[in-house]
Formats: structure tokens, C-alpha cells, sequence
């Protein structure tokens, strides 16, 4: 992936998100307090703002900006989670002008790594984690078979959306949600399904490569 | 959706504006960063004190910033906790030299974005503890979940660890009261109707004209179950039982009780539920000391109540009953 | 129907109840009666202040007694005015020897029973004064027709009135003082909801999702017109142009205003209001030097607010400032 | 009249404001503050709990016991006009252990009488005075004409019903109403109403006498 690239997943990821504002804001009404749409849309917003000012940056300082400007404009559960996940990815590709498939699953791996250092969640939990914990192991496994970018990014991001509805019956026991008890199942998690829109919006700026 | 509002994307700022305009001899409001502080900040040694969580919980926490209580509050987006930014300005805004205390209420997002500015004040070298409440007895307690939520008990504790706080207490001190408090109340709360989010438009969840939801929250979220709507007596008997054999109160010993509006519910409902829980307690013998009933820690417009109790000894009325001087709680000045 | 309440019939009874449980420091309540009267009633040498009126718009009036405010209330029914038996019962034990003051919303219902007790009261030899408000500029005032409705001034007045009383003020210097704040002060309201009456168990209008009405008073009613929801802003701007019409207030003067809650509508929105009001009246370089923001006189669960302004002089700030000390209203105690 | 026939309009018209209780309070959410109902049924409610009490009073005394009964109970506009109307009535039968028809008449004339003196309404203000005045103005001309008092009464009563229709298409000046101003008109005044139900339990009573 060039730094083009990363402007592009960057910027379908603040498109997807206002268009699915209101969808996973629905889906936060029925388990959680009806803003996640809400919430990840401001944030968005706040980096769509910031556009002009990110042409200039490297790859690891765009990623780095969006992990702060989250941190500083969504709040909630999702702001501290996503920014630790964008700020250890960027870490994790330090000094990189271009990203290689090894150096996105890396990347990849630190997203997750962010929202498990700081949200402590393990799979099974009904959260964002749940979404990309296949993902990783899905694009772990395409990286060992020698696949394209393409295909392991696409890989990422069909598990992640498999993984995202795959929290419907689970009972959630961390975020909001656990308040609900067993009225927890039967929905499907607003983070998890957050997680699966930023992969698929990955693995469509890798398309052809 | 029928509010009072211009834009839902105003809304909070604008009634931090309205806070600012009505209440300038208290407190100074930073609208642009939505931080509510102290007039007089940062009181030379003197712990600071901040809340903060999401809008929508109106007076609680801006409302109880103010001579007794908080130095600051950070306001987030409706519903949404506020941001470290945010947090760690309070906190530099109201260090008078003794330390910063951190009131939070338990839920993900308040804990982690707190967490968040706590190690960054701290880097700065501000010397900063937290308290997290966690009251809500219709939340199971485990150390594998999110644990309880913090809800009523916030309110009562913010106005006894200010009062201590006012003498001059350390921080070690301050945040201990914050600990006491919190482990000697539990709180419980239902609602009779959903309530919007400005900025979602729509109720966030459906209840019939016979329904109630036992059990919530106070960011509108759907509580443990719905039931068939209830007199006042066996509402009251269904929040206060849990809380009482919660807290294991025995027949003799006395507590502070708040009977707290959900936001839309008119007081005279809200003293019928106070009658209501009068009785009960004062069958069991339990004596109610000190107590509120009105609107502290809402969700928006939603109909309903919660209930709090607070064991007394006579260290807490004695700082419960100090003065106090906020836009939503005076007493004594 | 959606409340908090056991049988309709024992609403105001049971909500008195809870009004003595939580307030027994302040106030004695004889619930039988339906009289809320003052601890130490009644004061030697003092004029005693009462007022009364319909239920449901708590907390006025029971929750308006106490020292620097009124020496009783008599709650009627809801919204329906009380009977002459409960204001002659009152009046008589809050005579202290200086004689009564009745201050009397103005509606038939009200009028005509003070009116009845007044005179039970005159022949058992006290002297008893009455002032009826009508500030509701909503309502066209005519010498043929029931006149203006008595609204918000009646809390700000009874404020004020009850700070000069406590000077030990005669009779003649009380009741003027009323009259002086009832022609000080204008009032407007509006509803995005209705309400509804216990008894009669169903809304009392009908509102559309996108219309409100303007121009209501207190008791559920529809109100002057019924047009299309708009923002905080322009709702803000059709209650204030009446009442500074009306008033003739000029650049240069300074007001007491208060943003009153109908009872549903929860504060943040009402402090959207106030920033609505406090730019407005800015504009026209009126300056707010007192304010109040919250529910005062409400309409049951009514979402929706009013405006009240009274014009201030240094007499009228002076006993606006003094102290008070009421279920309800405290400050400088 | 004899002392039981008053009694038995008093217990009627309990019996009537109860029945009548919802459709009065639906009367008054139009145009008033939803209660005329439920104040009237309060009051003879009260009066009903006297009926044991009440057996042993003359007519004068019964009259003026619901009077002071409804200035203690019922509250709102309607207490005092009620009340104020009932005692006057009293006033008017002093003294009489049976009432002729000419004595009925002026019963009802104390009865509007005291509503006027205390109201201060004229005729054509939507009130009760709009069903009263053409009632009294029948009575009188039916006593005037020798007819029966159970024609008087009966026509009483018929002219009050067509007097509550005919508050409709009135501009309310007075009562809680007038605050509508011009949406006062197309609505039926609840205290007019009311009144007609009074007297045509007057008139019931007084069949085939
Ligand atoms: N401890 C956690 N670890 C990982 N993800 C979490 C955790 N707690 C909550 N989440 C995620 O956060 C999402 C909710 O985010 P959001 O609605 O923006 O915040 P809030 O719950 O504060 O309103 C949940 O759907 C869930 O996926
Ligand atoms: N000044 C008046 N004179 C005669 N009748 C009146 C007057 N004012 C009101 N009324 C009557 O009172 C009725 C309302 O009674 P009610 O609803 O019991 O009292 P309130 O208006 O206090 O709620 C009206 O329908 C009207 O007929
Ligand atoms: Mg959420
Ligand atoms: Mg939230
Ligand atoms: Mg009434
Ligand atoms: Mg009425």
C-alpha cells in the first residue's frame, strides 16, 4: 500500500461511516445508548476536516493523526478504543513509505492490539474485538498462502463482517451492553460491526493490487 | 421529535451557553472545549475535584460545580463520555498545588477516557487519583463484565467529598471518602418511557402503553426487563428491596435517600414515590436522616425515577449537611 | 396512562405525605385538610402570606413554604381550585396578629373561593388582604371577561413579597408590594405535549408530532394557537416580544427572568431557553440581572416552558436576594 | 314538592353527575382543564356519605346542606357557583315543609340568582347562566300559563338542554374558556351542561305530579 493508499482507506472510512451513521446508531439503540453511528461520524468528521493538513504527512503520521483526533473528538467507548488501535498501528509501521502485505497484517495485528490493551476484552465478548480477531487470524492465514494484498485484505474484511454478525447470540459481557444481561442476545454489536465497515473500506483501496 | 432545541448538533453547547449566562457568579464555561469550572479555580491548596460524562444527565455534573461540591466538569456529547482533552484541561484548570481528584462513573467509555487523562495530567506532574462509582444494583458484579454502572450515588458523593475537600483535606483523604461513600450506597432505576437522542431523532427503544423497563441506566438504554406497568408502592418495593438487601441496611440504622426524576416525570409523582419509600423503610426501621427528591442525574425526557440510599454514619451528615453553593444544590450560604 | 401513582383519588394526598416525609424540618402538613403550613407558624407580629390553587404545579405552591416565603399553601385537587374551608383553616393558623395576605391566581375558580374564605376570615375578626395575579400576557385583558391568567409572576412574587413580610412590614406595605410585582412582571408559555389529569386517565388535547401549542396557562389547557413546531430560537422569540411589548421594557433596564419547565421537559433544554432569552434580550441591550432556570409552576408532565419577566428595581433586588428557605426555593440559609 | 321529592332530585342528580362524569370532563378538555366532571361527581360524592344524616332534615335544611357540602369539596369555578346557588335556594324555601309550584319557581330563581351575584356572568357568556336564564324564563311563563309543576319543570328542564346546545357557537368571556378566545366557539360549556342535567332531574322527579 502506498501513502495513497492510506489517504484513500482513510477517506472511504469517513464516507462509509456517515453513510452508516444512523444504520449502527439503530444498532446501538437496541443494546447500548443509540450514539455509536453518532459518535464514530464525529469523529470522522473532525479527520475529514483535517484533510487538507494530512496531504503533506507519511503514512505512520496520517495513521497517528487519526488515532488522536479520535481519542480527542469521539469520547465514549469507541473514541479511546479506536485511537489506541490507529496510534499503535501507526507505530507499528514506523518509518514505512510504502506497506508491504506482511506490514498491513502487522498492522493489523496492532490495531487489534490497541483495543485489547486497552478495552481487556476477549473474543467472545460481543465487542469490536470480536470483529477483528478473524480478521487477523484470516489475513495471518492468507499471508502463510502467499496471497495478493487484495485477497488478504478482502479475507480481513469478509471475516470481520462474518465475526460482526456472529455477535447476534452471544451475550455480551463488556461495554454497555453487559448491562443487558441475557436481552444482550439476539443483537448484533455496533463496535463489531464499526470494525467490519473500516476493514471492508481496507480491503477495497487494495483492489487490483 | 418534539424538544426545545435549535440544531441537535447545538444542543450542547447552547446549554452550556444558557448555564454560562444564568449561573456567571459561580461558574466560568469554556464552551468552545465544553468544560464547566469553579469561579474562584484553582483554590490554593484545596484538592480539586472533576466529573464529568456525557450531556443529557442535566444539573449532574455542571450543575454541581460550585463552593462544596465540583471544581470542574467536562460535559461530553449527549450520552457520550467527554474527551481526555477535555479531562485534562479541568484538571489543570482547578490543581490548586494538593491534587486532583477524578469522580467517574463506571461505564467503558468514562473509564477509559478518564484513565487516559489521568496518565497525561499525571506525566504533566499533577498528582491525580480517581474514584470510580459503581451503584447501580441491578447490574450483577463480576470481574469478568463491565461490572455495575455508576448512576445516583455519583450525585450524593460529589456533594460529601466536596465538603470534605473544603477543609483542606489530602488528596489521600479525599479519594478514600470517595471510596467510603460509594461502598455505603446503591442505587436502582426504571423507566415508564424511552427517551431521544438529539442527534439520533428517535426514541431509542419502543415500550407499550402498559409496559415499564426495570432496570436501566441513564443513557436511555433499555433496563434488566420489561413489565407490566405498576402502581408507585410495588415500583418503589421492586427498586428499593434489591438496594436494601444490597447493602444488607438492618432495621436501626439510618440512610440518605434520594428519589431522583428521570428527567420528564413532574415532582408530584416523585413525591408519591418518596411517600412510598418512607413507608417501606420505616417498616423495615430504617430511618430516612437527610434526602432529595427532584431531578439530579437524568436521560433527557425520559419518564421515571430512580432510587439511592446511602448508609449514614455520622461523618457523612456531617459533610452531607455543610454548605454547599451550585446552580442545583445549596444549602448553608 | 403512564405515572408514577397508586389509585388517581390519592394522588395529592399521597404526594403530601411525601411532601412532609421529605420536608418535616420546614413544613407541617395536615394531609386530611390538604394545608401545608409553616414549622414555626404562626410568626408573632408578622403578616402571614398564603396562596393555594389546583394541584400539579409543583413544586408552587406547597413547596414555596418557609421562612422568606409563604406561611401555608392549600392545594386543591388537580388543577382544580381548593375550597374556602382549607384557605380560612390556613389563614387562621398563620395569623400571627399582623393579619393575612391571599395571593390568588387569577381564575374564576381561584378568585371565587378566596373570595368566600376571605370574608369567613373577616368575620372571625382577622384582617385578611388579597392580591390576585394576572400576568399571563398571552390572554387579552378586558374588564367584560375573566381577564389575564395569574402564572410565573405568582413564584417571583411570592419570593419577594415573603422577604418583605419577614421585615415585619405591615399589611398595607405587604399587599402593595404584591400589586407593585404583579405590574412589574408578564408571563407567556407554550406545549409541545399535553398532560394528563389522574382522574380523568387521557390527554387533554391532542397534539400533532410537528405542531405545539402557544399561549398556555397552567392547568393542561390548549392554548391561544396551535401552529408548527419550531426551534428553541423562534419559540423563544414568540413568548418574549409579547411580554416586552406588553411590559414596554427599554434598553437600559434590567429584568429577573425566569425559563420555567412545564414538568416534562428536562433542563438542558431549558437551558437552551435561557441562552435563546439572554441573546435576545442582549440584543435589545435588556439586561438579566436575576434569573431562575428550572420547573416552578408546572402542568403535570406538560413537556413545554414559559417565560417571566419582571421588571427590577433596587427595592425588588433587595428582597429578590434576601434569604429563603423553602422545599423548593433557598438561598442565603 | 314534598321533602322527599327534594330528596330524591338530590339522589338523581348524584346519580346523573356520576353517570355524566366522564362526558362533562371530556366537555371541559375542550375548552377548560379537563375536571368539571370529576369536581361535580367529588361533590355530590360527599353529599351521598350524608344521605343517612340527611334523612332527617326538613327541605330547607337538606337544600342548604348540599349548598355548604359543594362550597367544601368541590373547589374550581363551580364549588362556589353551585354552592352559592343551593344556599340561595334554601333561602328561598325557608320555612316550607312542601313546596307549590310557585314556590319551585322561585327556587330557581334563588338558584340562578346565586350563581349571578357570584359569577358576575351575563347571559351569552358561555356559562351556566346560558342554561339557567332560558329555564327560569320557561318555569315562569309555564307557571304564568296555570300549567302542572311537572310541566314547569319539565320545560325547565328542556329549555336548559336547548340553552347548554346553544353555548356552542358562543365566544366563552367568561370562565376558563375565555382564555381560547376565538377557539372557545364549536364547543358545548361543561357548566351549562351540567346545569341541564340538575334540572332535568328536577323534572323527573316531579313526573305526574
Ligand atoms: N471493553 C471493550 N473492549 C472492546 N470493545 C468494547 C469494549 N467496551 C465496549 N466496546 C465496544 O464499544 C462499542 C460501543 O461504542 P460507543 O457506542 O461509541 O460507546 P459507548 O458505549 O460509550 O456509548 C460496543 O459496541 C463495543 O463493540
Ligand atoms: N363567572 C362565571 N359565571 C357562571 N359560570 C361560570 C363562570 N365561570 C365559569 N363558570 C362555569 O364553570 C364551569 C367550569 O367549572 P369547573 O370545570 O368545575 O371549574 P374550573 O374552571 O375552575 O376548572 C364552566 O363550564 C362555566 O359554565
Ligand atoms: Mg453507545
Ligand atoms: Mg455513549
Ligand atoms: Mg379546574
Ligand atoms: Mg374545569
Amino acid at each position: 500500500m502506498t501513502n495513497e493508499d492510506i489517504m484513500r482507506w482513510i477517506e472511504c472510512t469517513a464516507d462509509v461511516l456517515r453513510e452508516n451513521r444512523t444504520y449502527l446508531t439503530d444498532l446501538d439503540s437496541a443494546i447500548g445508548d443509540a450514539d455509536h453511528g453518532i459518535n464514530m461520524d464525529r469523529g470522522f468528521s473532525a479527520i475529514r476536516d483535517k484533510f487538507p493538513t494530512m496531504a503533506t504527512m507519511d503514512i505512520p503520521t496520517r495513521i497517528k493523526t487519526v488515532g488522536s483526533t479520535l481519542i480527542s473528538t469521539v469520547g465514549g467507548a469507541a473514541g479511546p478504543l479506536y485511537g489506541t488501535a490507529y496510534l499503535r498501528a501507526a507505530g507499528a509501521v514506523a518509518g514505512k513509505q510504502e506497506l508491504t502485505s506482511a506490514d498491513v497484517v502487522a498492522m493489523l495485528e496492532a490495531f487489534l492490539g490497541g483495543i485489547v490493551a486497552r478495552g481487556k476484552a476477549q473474543p467472545g465478548e460481543k465487542t469490536m474485538v470480536d470483529a477483528l480477531t478473524p480478521a487477523l487470524n484470516a489475513a495471518q492465514q492468507a499471508l502463510n498462502d502467499g496471497a495478493t494484498i487484495e485477497q488478504i485484505t478482502d479475507r480481513a474484511a469478509t471475516a470481520a463482517e462474518e465475526g460482526a454478525k456472529a455477535t447476534i447470540p452471544l451475550l455480551a459481557t463488556k461495554g454497555r451492553a453487559s448491562y443487558l444481561g441475557e436481552r444482550s442476545i439476539g443483537h448484533q454489536d455496533p463496535g463489531a460491526t464499526s470494525s467490519s465497515l473500516i476493514l471492508r473500506c481496507l480491503a477495497e483501496t487494495c483492489v487490483g493490487k | 421529535m418534539k424538544k426545545l432545541i435549535n440544531k441537535p448538533e447545538d444542543v450542547v453547547k447552547e446549554a452550556l451557553a444558557g448555564m454560562q449566562a444564568a449561573h456567571s457568579d459561580l461558574i466560568s464555561v469554556d464552551i468552545e472545549q465544553q468544560i464547566i469550572v469553579r469561579k474562584n479555580a484553582p483554590v490554593q491548596g484545596k484538592v480539586g475535584i472533576i466529573s464529568g460524562g456525557g450531556s443529557g444527565h442535566e444539573p449532574m455534573h455542571g450543575g454541581f460545580v460550585g463552593f462544596g461540591m465540583l471544581d470542574a466538569a467536562c460535559p461530553g456529547a449527549v450520552f457520550t463520555s467527554p474527551v481526555p482533552d477535555q479531562m485534562l484541561a479541568a484538571t489543570k484548570a482547578v490543581n490548586g498545588g494538593a491534587g486532583v481528584l477524578h469522580i467517574v462513573k463506571n461505564y467503558t467509555g468514562d473509564v477509559l477516557n478518564f484513565e487516559m487523562a489521568a496518565e497525561l495530567a499525571q506525566a504533566d506532574g499533577i498528582d491525580v487519583e480517581s474514584v470510580v462509582t459503581n451503584d447501580d444494583v441491578a447490574v450483577q458484579d463480576s470481574l469478568y463484565t463491565a461490572g455495575r454502572r455508576g448512576v445516583g450515588v455519583t450525585v450524593l458523593l460529589e456533594k460529601i467529598v466536596g465538603a470534605l475537600a473544603e477543609t483542606g483535606a489530602p488528596l489521600s483523604q479525599v479519594s478514600a471518602m470517595a471510596r467510603k461513600v460509594n461502598d455505603h450506597g446503591r442505587s436502582m432505576g426504571m423507566a415508564l418511557t424511552s427517551c431521544i437522542v438529539p442527534a439520533a431523532g428517535k426514541p431509542t427503544f419502543d415500550l407499550g402503553e402498559d409496559e415499564m423497563e426495570i432496570g436501566i441506566g441513564i443513557h436511555g438504554e433499555p433496563g434488566r426487563r420489561r413489565v407490566k406497568l405498576a402502581s408507585a408502592l410495588e415500583i418503589t418495593e421492586m427498586l428499593t428491596t434489591p438496594i436494601v438487601e444490597d447493602m444488607d441496611l438492618k432495621a436501626g440504622e439510618s440512610v440518605l435517600a434520594m428519589v431522583n426524576g428521570m428527567g420528564g416525570t413532574p415532582l408530584i409523582e416523585l413525591y408519591i414515590v418518596f411517600d412510598a419509600l418512607h413507608r417501606l423503610l420505616h417498616g423495615k426501621r430504617i430511618t430516612i436522616a437527610r434526602s432529595l427528591v427532584g431531578n439530579y442525574i437524568t436521560s433527557l425526557e425520559m419518564a421515571g425515577c430512580s432510587i439511592t440510599l446511602v448508609r449514614l454514619d455520622d461523618e457523612l451528615m456531617k459533610y452531607w449537611d455543610a454548605p454547599v453553593h451550585t446552580p442545583a444544590l445549596r444549602w448553608g450560604m
